[in-house]
């Protein structure tokens, strides 16, 4: 996805071929794209921007119901900020972070300067050969922004500091993620290297699950996670609210990938969306599979993460992967995602709702996989990208995490983790009127 | 207080099963209580909890949800309706329950002041 | 909706009398679809299809707030499945055995082969005539197929063993539902002899039905329902759940009635939008005025039941109707579907969410009334339709349920459905420290 | 928004601009908008259409997770009934009232007659210059016309009878809204005046929060709220569902806003995107800022309202001010809203939800704010425009509230407020199998 | 066990309206009560439960929620602290509830291990 | 009933911090303890609840979450038991409770009809 203009132009290639092949309007074809089709990209790629919006609702659910009833309100505390800070932090910096035009620092680093500006054909059939306009361009971007930083409440969740969780997401939002974009979506050196990522399997997904790891090791576990040595299951309070969450974020990653072809190009469209689709669903298989083997009977929470992780999967390759290869990279993220989990766990990596199993290790299984099933990709250079960004993400993520840490603590207090962080940070609950046990 | 209260009720407690909470409410009824008073409880006893395995991890869950019955009776009346409390909670299983009586000293009935008996 | 080859181009046909009529560009008009036509078409379809997808979220939170607390994961682990497996099914056989192109057994039966091939047009212009690609057409048909499945899930809800409902599944959506289809929307006997189901008040929404009521009867009640001839009510445990359910499937028919349009035609689209709306308004209404009257309370389920009753029963018809014509449908059907409700409780028939009710019932209701209010479309006919997908449907339905009983049994052990599907079947809890009574 | 037929040519004329650029095709761009534009711009509106119905279940939501859960099943009962009554009035009379062409009394009052009429030309590129059809007109328009309702909806709950809720709807969303409708989006004397309400600051969510004030004053306060002139918290029983809600409410504003531009234009909707999305979370930060301040926590249903208010606050203007003027404007209404929620308690106006301080203090700052930020329009005719529907609204509400009080009463007995309006008056409890405390 | 606290001590329960918990408890702290435990309960008494109808189909609600109070007291405010409660419980109506007195035999502060009396 | 139940049995209740319970029922059940029953209880007591801000409004909440354990125990082992929930249940913060002793007449066991000692 992303006008990383050079890439933009190969693929738009394929829908100019359209064009000439469409015979009778060749004619005015050679002059671009027409008002019309201009009209029909815009739409689709504002349709791709409200459906990857609505992933925030999904994460805000689906990490709440996954953890305890007491933590609720500043979860979803949390995940109502998050988004609001990524759009404002991406209209100031974090667009022209990320799409610099011009690089600075080699091909690592540019900035454009603060704040949003269309320019004179920013809205025109111009901007992006009629793909979209500025303003489209930006809100489609802006609403990925807020993903990573979101992927890494669930991890930290129900025993960080407000204050210092807000604090770390705006620095990451706003500084790391446009930066680590712009190697490749950005055009820069990753981009150049041939590396591919077409939603963000890596951008997207595996920066958030690097800043979730990091957060986590800095946190240390929930109390009585790990008491005595043995692993204690705290139990998600609400699973219709989980489940919610997981189909929000399908849906929602209708926009994520679909809306990352970059206009409406009926083949490529609904290719992404058929391979999606397919991930996502063997995804669930491979989940229920494993945790129906592993554990004595199949458990609902792995298989909502088993389609997220079918569709984490296929994020990075939708477009250049085949039908039964993307049900394969799901079936397979399915089985991982499992596994992933129990041994997180078992290192004592305390992950509630499983966001660096989903996102980092099915992250990277994608990126990955774009190597192995596109004959198109270099397996070593789809490493390189991995191994770049998982550096890079790990260590900024590590030190904001550090820094916020000596300047003002991470987590709160052992009474307020006891009786939740609703009451203890704001002063509320969540199901007022409800009987709660524990 | 009234003074011929004293010392003449008993206050029945049974922990039995939830789902027998019907048959045990009629059971009473029939034998002519006219009030009780139920709340939900967990019991901990030779009827084991289970454990689970969530996420790959296994949680045990150590209580057993339970009824808890209280009847506050006329002493006459305690030893029938211990036995009809006892057979219509019975299903034979473990976790059947128990059934508790001990001294109720007074009762008042809050909206006329009637006390004793009388106000049960 | 669905491109029996023969019936999408009569649809087509105003489209075409639209660029006849357009003059100006006629010239290019006349050598089929502009690209630009074919993308805004295809984008539509793919709107379309996520709606449709929505739906499946709709009928799990619909289905779990209409049920005990104790069974809700179970619910929201069949859901889950059920979708995934529907996708797989039919993208390995369902489509081709829906869309046989040639039939091999009269017009009753054809297999197309296994998987999914676009051919060398198939993302083309070519393909359906500028409409949709092959890609969107195996999606969206694709997104339908689970639905009749999920509607069984919902009347056997509660008592049901996991495993043998998946296999019951399985077999259902891959093969008897498209079998079914391939009747009317495949170009089989049905679309020859003139039969109408626009959307799938039949094809989708009694088939569905049918296989409900065979595993009603198959199961039996719930443990007390019907104890001492008497019927006891048992509450669904989550009202806003049902009710967010409700408004996510009225959502998805957006998308379920307006994408078999087939295509983004402004009228016909913008019509199907009205009359599915209106429907679905006089649907409530009528359920409403009807449950108001026979309870003495308004009863919310009842309601919901409506608005579902006005959108089933104006599915078969949604594109040859009136619109005063789809109010008078709607509000009937909420009628019916309340009448119907407590009929089949009386008849000690158990089903939880009252599918029956709402997708047989008025499955037919809806597709009588294109005989009756289109004056292009035949009674008898519909009739007749309706009879062969109920003979059909039921006895597959029950010949599949009576072998998985056979093999290995329909039914939990009563504790089991005493403590709950949840700990029985996953060893999970739904409201994990939440208080729960009963 | 609106086809407030005079505005919607100017509006349109940038359309117009951009075919005459695109050189090549201007041959036939004389001739009027192609059928390829007609239907991306119907699709479009379509799509808006979809979205607008949501925030019916955003509403819901909302509405029912900020009060207390014994008033659940009533508050959804009302939600799912209003959408439909509003659906089917406004076919019959609402439309025609609000668009009624020519007027009859001045430029105040018209009526185009009982019940929908495409006419010759209504689903054709003639209707509205190939912006949409007829019936997408009317479905679009219809979405919004029980918002209004809804809005009074919040305000009243939890002590409202059920049946004279109802009537007060039906008059209200009947009538009231769509003849205050005809005076700026039905080309009547505010339009004329050059009054500007881009998609409904005023004419939606002012008009409803002044029913809603009316309701309140009339209804007074829930049992024991001011009690010994004390101000008693009764908090929300789920923050969950409220913040869905929200959530819902803001994918659904990308249709009330984006859908207003009344076409698929692809500079002014994405724009229109930009600045919605940045003002929603503005309203956020706005709302935090002002809850952390005052209160000593920072409170969830504070910046759940904020991001409303941001909402509500763009809207008057979300196409005619710049992007940093959208971000100001949110955040103002952010810090708003929290001052006018704690001014409206202090004052003894008991509004659950906030709706007043939501829709009507931040629909006239939004009213106003587009004769601040926008050079184009009038302060002073803003701020007519406001007190124009103010004290039409207030008195319409006023009256009818007053006569169905004298008719039959306006609030439940105290035992029934008491022990719950669910039981009350639908005999049903929204929480079966939870314990609840109170 | 301190042997001055033996027989001193009374449990009072109350079963009252949900709603009148807050008078109560108002009530019983201006007489000086410094702690009370308060459980959910459901009763069923006189005041009958009711019939509603779901989806077509009867059903009735026979327990009624009320609150439970209980408070351990000196022996010598019992008689008061009964009255206080019933006037501050009392609505007048059908299902205002009951008192019951019993026996208390010992009482312990957990924190401090204080016994009887001084431990309340 | 038998006869050598009567008076032989006490009732003990705990009210403790909900957090604790795990660890007075470790203690318990290694001391023998077969079987005690558990509620849910709200405590107004030393340890006051607190006063939030809700949307501009304070409140207070009154009531702590507590855990009320009950178990029947044998008249002998009384002594040494309460020692072990107050040794178990005590963190030495405000709060950490109450230990009540009753007399308890009688027990039944609903599944045999064993009664008295013999039925706990
Ligand atoms: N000594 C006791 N004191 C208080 N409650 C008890 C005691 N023993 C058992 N109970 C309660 O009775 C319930 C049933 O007891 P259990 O030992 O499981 O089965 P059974 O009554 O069949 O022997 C327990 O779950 C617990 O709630
Ligand atoms: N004999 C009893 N034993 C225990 N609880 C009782 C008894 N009688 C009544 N109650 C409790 O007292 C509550 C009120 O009693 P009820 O008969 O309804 O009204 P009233 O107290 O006005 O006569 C009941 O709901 C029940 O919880
Ligand atoms: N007199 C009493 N009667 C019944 N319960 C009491 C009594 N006093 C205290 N409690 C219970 O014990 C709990 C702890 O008491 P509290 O006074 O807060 O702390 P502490 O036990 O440390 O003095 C209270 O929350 C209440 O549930």
């Amino acid at each position: 996805m992303k006008p990383s203009y050079g890439s933009s132009v190969v693929r738009h290639a394929s829908l100019a071929l359209l064009f000439l092949l469409l015979a009778p309007y060749a004619a005015y074809a050679q002059d671009g794209p027409s008002s019309e089709m201009f009209t029909v990209n815009n739409t689709w790629m504002l349709v791709a921007t409200f459906l990857v919006f609505i992933m925030h609702l999904g994460f805000a659910c689906l990490e709440s119901g996954m953890t305890q009833a007491k933590n609720t309100v500043n979860i979803l505390f949390k995940n109502t900020s998050v988004i609001s800070i990524g759009l404002i932090t991406y209209a100031f910096v974090g667009f022209n972070l990320m799409y610099p035009g011009d690089f600075s620092i080699g091909q690592f680093f540019g900035f454009a300067g603060v704040g949003l500006d269309p320019g004179a054909e920013g809205n025109t059939v111009a901007y992006a050969d009629g793909a979209y306009t500025y303003w489209t361009d930006f809100i489609f971007q802006a609403m990925f922004a807020a993903t990573a930083a979101t992927i890494v409440s669930g991890a930290v969740a129900e025993r960080i500091k407000l204050g210092s969780f807000l604090a770390f997401t705006t620095l990451y939002v706003a500084l790391i993620y446009p930066i680590a974009g712009s190697w490749k979506w950005g055009g820069g050196w990753l981009d150049q290297m041939g590396f591919y990522d077409f939603a963000g399997s890596t951008l997207v997904h595996s920066v958030g699950g690097w800043g979730a790891l990091a957060g986590v090791i800095l946190l240390g576990p929930r109390l009585g996670k790990y008491a005595n040595g043995r692993i204690k299951a705290i139990a998600g309070h609400n699973m219709p609210l989980a489940t919610i969450g997981v189909f929000l974020l399908w849906l929602g990653w209708f926009g994520f990938n679909g809306g990352s072809v970059l206009s409406a190009d009926p083949e490529l469209v609904s290719l992404v969306f058929v391979t999606t689709s397919l991930a996502a669903a063997a995804g669930v298989l491979g989940a229920m599979a494993a945790s129906w083997g592993i554990q004595r009977k199949p458990d609902l929470t792995m298989i909502l993460n088993g389609s997220l992780a079918g569709l984490v999967g296929i994020t990075a390759g939708a477009d250049v992967v085949s039908v039964n290869a993307a049900m394969l990279i799901g079936f397979v993220a399915g089985l991982i995602v499992v596994a992933s989990v129990i041994f997180i766990d078992r290192a004592h990596l305390d992950d509630p709702v499983g966001a660096i199993s989903v996102h980092l290790t099915c992250g990277i299984w994608g990126t990955l996989a774009v190597g192995i099933f596109s004959a198109d990709h270099s397996f070593v250079t789809q490493l390189i990208g991995v191994a770049a960004y998982g550096v890079f993400s790990f260590a900024a993520a590590f030190i904001i995490f550090y820094g916020v840490k000596a300047a003002a603590g991470l987590r709160v207090g052992e009474n307020e983790e006891r009786s939740g962080l609703d009451v203890g940070e704001h002063g509320m609950e969540a199901y007022s009127g409800f009987r709660l046990v524990d | 207080m009234n003074q011929e209260g004293d010392g003449d009720m008993k206050l029945i407690t049974a922990i039995i099963k939830p789902h027998m909470l019907d048959e045990v409410r009629n059971a009473l009824s029939k034998s002519g209580v006219q009030g009780l008073t139920v709340t939900e409880v967990r019991g901990f006893g030779r009827q084991k909890g289970h454990t689970e395995i969530y996420r790959g991890a296994e949680y045990s869950v150590d209580f057993v949800p339970k009824i808890k019955v209280e009847v506050v009776v006329d002493d006459e009346q305690v030893e029938s309706l211990v036995a009809t409390i006892g057979d219509s909670a019975r299903t034979g299983e473990i976790g059947d329950g128990k059934i508790f009586v001990s001294d109720m000293g007074e009762a008042v009935r809050i909206r006329t002041g009637e006390a004793g008996v009388a106000a049960l």
